[in-house]
């Protein structure tokens, strides 16, 4: 029995693969990281649902900042990430992107209560807050504006390093009209917790978000298997239940916008 | 978690105080050694070392910190296997330490090299016409000499350095503002002001006391009376 | 014991020592004299290398070297067998004026602290400048700063001793000191290559004055040859302010 | 394993910013050498109270982190203008105030207080006798500052002052988060945009090491230019 | 038309100057002689207030100041009525030979390029420099430095200069120069103070001398006075060695 037993030990060992995964550490509720450590969040949870559905694999889940992630991707450094990333042709050049969505991204615009804002057109001529460098909010706009040139907009960029409560503040006091973007960043909470009078939109774009994974011959068995329990987990419920506990509601409700 | 009151921020961020102050002290002893290395080979006008140093001093001196960091951190290991050495365990913190040594010691080259050059040519002179070889030279009179002059921009380079400790977060290393970042999410930027000032007060601290450490060498180097300075004689 | 073949030094275009051939026995006290900027400096500093000549041979004791290829041990030898008296005196700045005669004892001779020490201070006593024993170089006045540097030479007991002007901030007085101290070192058998324009101080010093102008050996005696015998018109012209001035003197004291 | 086409589209996008960059960092640098001087003169000249001011002043602006310090400015400074305009009678909204200004304001202000050091420093390999020299003719302390001390020590203080030059332009790019956009942002917005993170940085560090290159050779040249003259 | 009285100098808790008094008259050549480290080079620096002395009172000229309470203008007084050659030179090392000697005419006296120009080289071919001209001072000889240092000094024409051993790295022939050249300027009423340890010198540039002992003056008078007919003992040993001196060239050049 004994031997047995150590026979199998080895064999587990040889066939289960330590995979370093990275989630971004300061996204609360996307993805954060409490001071003691542990990573939270509607991204974490659901990796986690991945990994226990993959035998032959164990996830390393490590929280660092989005260009690291990005960065040490392509360098062969972490092997998979997650981050709300939007799917992008660029993105699926470099990296394998299972077919499988492993979220939905909402946007919304955060605008006084007394503003009559419902819809990006209503945002021209107003001041509206910089976007994220090149983030997917960012891309949305311009994909609108692209479409719609007789509405031109006056659009910002910044290294997003100031917090949405900054932002949401400057809404309240007047700095600016509209703040545009993802609804999953706890707007709430800040709203309800600091009395500000911003409100915010029904979502303006409704997304896909994706994972991405290194690009390399050892993983693309790692692809198949990620997107199969990907739909898995998505038609028994548990991504709609993660989303309920984050988010406060099912974001698989909403139709995914063209 | 409820928001922590200031003095829980306090407390959360010197707990991992020893993490940044062990990349800074590490960092700054190995960038001081790097640095002397240099500069002795640029003042040695030693050939093909010496371009190799301006190479050195004038990459790490100019591109980004976090630049540099990612390229330690991941480029440093795949380049490195292709000539069969191992170094994908590099951890974040050595990899951060291996940076930020880098860029002080490049740093530390301009500061050191002009404070030597400072050093007046009868003092090598009156050494060598003794027969002292250069190193006994080196370190009985000409370092003397040079620690004066050198200290001020010693101490630039160590504040530099402390807030570029603060950049190593970006691998994952959670050192004081790594923390710092993560109170500020959990509370959604919320105390985002107060969690930032709580840093910066700590910083100050930090760069106090290397002034400080900084001033009583100075203050040592005062006693030789090396007569130079516009206020050389009190007045 | 020193003997040097064809220096020539140039600093950058400029020519300064055109060839000079020198003869030193031990023991011997050779003073050069001649107009500023002839070189007189710069022979001292070739001895030890501090400057690098362009050309030349020269044997000091059992070193014996081309300056066209030198190497780093016959360097250091020459430095070691030779001490200088600088023109600017080149005190140690970060170092006492003990801590100035003691260093090159303990550093190139290997002495002991306690040795040095003594021996420093005795010579200290000699030049008058025991009382600043531990004053830093800058809080020194000239002549305090000449005597110092005189006593840092004489501490590492060198086969030669190259002086530069060592009176030139000193009074009478001293001067008479100095001579005394450059006598007795003299008889011990040390060689002393010397440069002043004091000519009664190089009279009564040397063995032999070597006279140079514009990066060559004039003429080259014993001090009676030179000074009352010289054949050289040009010796004679830079000779004849300081024959005008002992005769005021005569005058004067008479 | 680079995208090549990716690096050379990238190089043209960022070259785009690097006047900018470097005219922003230009006068960065100049206002800190000015403010940095005159906390140097102040320091050594032991002036009573202001000395304290500066050096408390000093205290803090090395030490607060420079994120920390753009973030406090870009939310104040605002109002401590108006305050001053309001004071002066002046008609002038200063809540219009170009994120650039902020910038230029908090990273001089900054780095002033490490040239103060830098400057300091230089003074002291200046030897004494050359300021007695001075005196003794009569040159005012400004005559003697500007055509003895300055020049001399200016051999020594060059190589710190390409130190500080090339914080200065690593330092704006800080200024991102306020919307300012040089080499460093310009290469993340990129980067945001295409995912290709490696190529973008590698662009960015190439031109800024090859800015620093320029800038070392100048002074190199200018020191030993410097040098040869002293 | 300069007067000191009560002249206190302290370095720390070492008094250097103890009480001096002095009265010198426009057109006077005083010299200071005594032995080192007496407070000579300190007088001279306390005149231009390089030296801030503890207490004392001075007149020069219009200038009338009590140095405890003196003012900035005071003090830019009298440093543009005065220039000093300085014992150890300290040339502007960042400048040229020429533009040492035009600096101060351009940058002090406020006169044109071209006028500094021509007085400075004007100057300089009379200490024999004009070739350095366009030299920097660390490729200079130490008497080229000496001499471009007097040139410098005498280049703004002040009402007194002030000379700190100027001959000390000269030799006879550039002595006598440095001689003529002090001579023909005291003659222009430019008043002259001095301090050397070359008693002939001193004996023939100066109509007043004054020795000095740890910081005070022991003795003044005409040089025939303190030469010949000192009535100090210690002004008389000091000049012991001088009159030896003298004694012996005698001999030798009878
Ligand atoms: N570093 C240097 N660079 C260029 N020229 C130099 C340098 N040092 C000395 N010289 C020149 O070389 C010549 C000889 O200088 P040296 O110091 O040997 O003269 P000297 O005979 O000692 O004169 P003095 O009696 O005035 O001290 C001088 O004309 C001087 O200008
Ligand atoms: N900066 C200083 N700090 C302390 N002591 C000093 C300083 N400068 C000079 N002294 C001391 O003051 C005394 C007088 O110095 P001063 O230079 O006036 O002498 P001196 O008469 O010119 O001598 P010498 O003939 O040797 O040049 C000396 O004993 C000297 O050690
Ligand atoms: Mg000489
Ligand atoms: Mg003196």
């Amino acid at each position: 029995a004994c031997n047995e037993e150590s026979v199998t030990d080895e064999t587990a060992s040889e066939e289960v693969r330590t995979i370093q995964v990275t989630t971004p550490p300061t996204s609360k509720n996307l993805s954060w990281q409490t001071p003691d450590g542990e990573i939270l969040g509607y991204e974490p949870d659901v990796l986690r649902a991945i990994d226990e559905k993959l035998e032959g694999y164990e996830f390393n889940i490590q929280a660092v900042a989005d260009s690291a992630q990005e960065t040490g991707l392509k360098t062969g450094k972490y092997e998979l990430n997650v981050g709300g990333f939007y799917p992008t042709p660029e993105r699926k050049e470099q990296y394998y992107v299972p077919e499988e969505p492993n979220g939905r991204s909402l946007i919304k615009m955060y605008v006084r209560e007394d503003s009559d804002i419902e819809t990006l057109e209503d945002l021209v001529g107003k001041n509206i807050t910089p976007f994220t460098a090149g983030g997917g909010t960012l891309q949305v706009v311009l994909d609108w504006q692209e479409e719609n040139p007789e509405h031109k907009l006056d659009l910002e960029e910044s290294s997003g390093d100031i917090p949405y409560a900054q932002r949401l503040k400057e809404i309240d006091s007047g700095k600016y009209d509209a703040f545009v973007g993802p609804a999953n960043l706890g707007q709430n909470e800040v709203i309800e917790e600091l009395g500000l009078k911003v409100r915010g939109t029904d979502p303006i774009y409704v997304g896909e978000t994706i994972l991405l994974i290194h690009k390399s011959e050892e993983n693309e068995q790692l692809v198949e298997e990620v997107n199969q329990a990907l739909k898995e987990l998505r038609e028994d419920g548990t991504l709609s239940e993660i989303s309920e506990e984050y988010y406060g509601e099912d974001i698989f409700q909403y139709e995914v916008t063209k | 978690m409820d928001a922590p009151n200031t003095l829980e921020i306090i407390s959360l961020l010197l707990e991992v105080a020893h993490v940044s102050l062990i990349i800074l002290v590490v960092s700054a002893v190995l960038g001081l050694l790097l640095g002397s290395l240099l500069t002795m080979i640029n003042v040695k006008d030693i050939p093909v070392l010496k371009q190799f140093t301006v190479v050195i001093s004038s990459f790490t001196r100019s591109v980004p910190i976090i630049i540099q960091l990612f390229l330690v951190y991941y480029a440093l290991p795949p380049i490195l296997a292709n000539f069969g050495i191992d170094a994908s365990n590099l951890s974040a913190t050595v990899a951060a330490i291996l940076a930020l040594t880098l860029y002080h010691g490049g740093y530390l080259t301009e500061v050191l090299r002009a404070a030597y050059k400072a050093v007046d040519k009868g003092q090598h002179e009156a050494a060598d016409s003794f027969g002292y070889t250069p190193t006994k030279k080196f370190f009985r009179i000409i370092l003397p000499q040079v620690v004066p002059v050198a200290l001020p921009g010693w101490g630039n380079a160590l504040i530099h350095l402390i807030h570029d400790t603060s950049l190593v977060f970006a691998l994952g290393v959670a050192d004081i503002m790594g923390r710092a970042e993560l109170i500020a999410a959990a509370s959604f930027g919320m105390n985002q002001v107060t969690v930032f000032i709580t840093v910066a007060i700590i910083y100050i601290i930090f760069t106090f006391l290397s002034d400080g450490m900084v001033r009583l060498f100075e203050k040592k180097t005062r006693k030789y009376k090396l007569d130079s300075g516009l206020n050389a004689r009190g007045m | 014991m020193l003997n040097i073949q064809n220096l020539k030094v140039s600093f950058g275009d400029k020519e300064v020592l055109k060839g000079v051939d020198l003869t030193v026995n031990k023991g011997d006290v050779v003073t050069f004299i001649g107009p500023s900027g002839t070189g007189k400096t710069t022979i001292l500093k070739c001895i030890n290398y501090l400057v690098e000549p362009d050309e030349g041979q020269m044997q000091l004791l059992d070193v014996s070297a081309d300056f066209k290829n030198i190497n780093k041990k016959e360097i250091l030898q020459l430095r070691r067998n030779t001490a200088m008296v600088f023109q600017q005196f080149n005190l140690f700045k970060n170092k006492t004026v003990v801590e100035n005669v003691m260093d090159a004892q303990i550093t190139v001779q290997k002495k002991s602290k306690k040795e040095a020490y003594e021996k420093s201070i005795d010579l200290l006593e000699k030049v008058g400048l025991l009382e600043k024993e531990n004053e830093y170089p800058s809080r020194l006045s000239g002549g305090q700063q000449q005597r110092v540097s005189i006593a840092r030479a004489l501490a590492v007991e060198p086969e030669v001793i190259l002086f530069d002007e060592p009176t030139s901030s000193l009074d009478p007085e001293l001067v008479a000191e100095v001579l005394k101290v450059i006598e007795s070192v003299a008889k011990t058998g040390v060689t002393i290559l010397l440069v002043t324009h004091e000519m009664s101080f190089a009279r009564k010093v040397s063995n032999k004055i070597v006279f140079m102008e514009k990066g060559k050996i004039v003429e080259e005696g014993s001090p009676e040859q030179i000074f009352e015998n010289s054949q050289n018109e040009r010796t004679k012209q830079f000779l004849k302010n300081y024959y005008a001035e002992a005769a005021e003197m005569m005058e004067a004291t008479q | 394993m680079l995208n090549f086409e990716i690096l050379v589209e990238n190089f043209f996008g960022i070259l785009n910013v690097v006047p900018q960059t470097v005219a922003l960092a230009v006068t960065i640098f100049i206002l800190s050498i000015l403010v940095g001087t005159v906390m140097a003169l102040i320091q050594e000249y032991n002036v009573p109270v202001i000395k304290q001011i500066v050096m408390l002043f000093k205290l803090f602006m090395r030490g607060t982190p420079l994120i920390v310090f753009i973030f406090i400015m870009y939310y104040s400074l605002p109002g401590i203008v108006s305050f001053f305009t309001n004071l002066l009678n002046l008609d002038y909204n200063p809540h219009n105030m170009s994120p650039v200004v902020i910038l230029i304001v908090a990273v001089s202000l900054t780095v002033s207080s490490f040239q103060a050091e830098t400057i300091r420093a230089s003074f002291l390999s200046v030897s004494y006798g050359q300021i007695e020299a001075a005196r003794s003719l009569g040159y005012t302390p400004f005559q003697a500052f500007l055509r003895i001390i300055t020049p001399q020590a200016l051999v020594e203080a060059l190589p710190e002052f390409g130190n500080a030059f090339l914080v200065v332009m690593k330092a704006i790019s800080l200024g991102f988060m306020i919307t300012v956009v040089d080499i460093f942002a310009e290469a993340r917005l990129i980067a945001a945009s295409n995912s290709y993170y490696v190529e973008a940085f590698i662009v960015a560090a190439l031109m800024y090491w090859g800015i620093a290159y320029i800038v070392v050779t100048l002074t190199n040249k200018y020191e030993s230019s410097l040098a040869r003259r002293t």
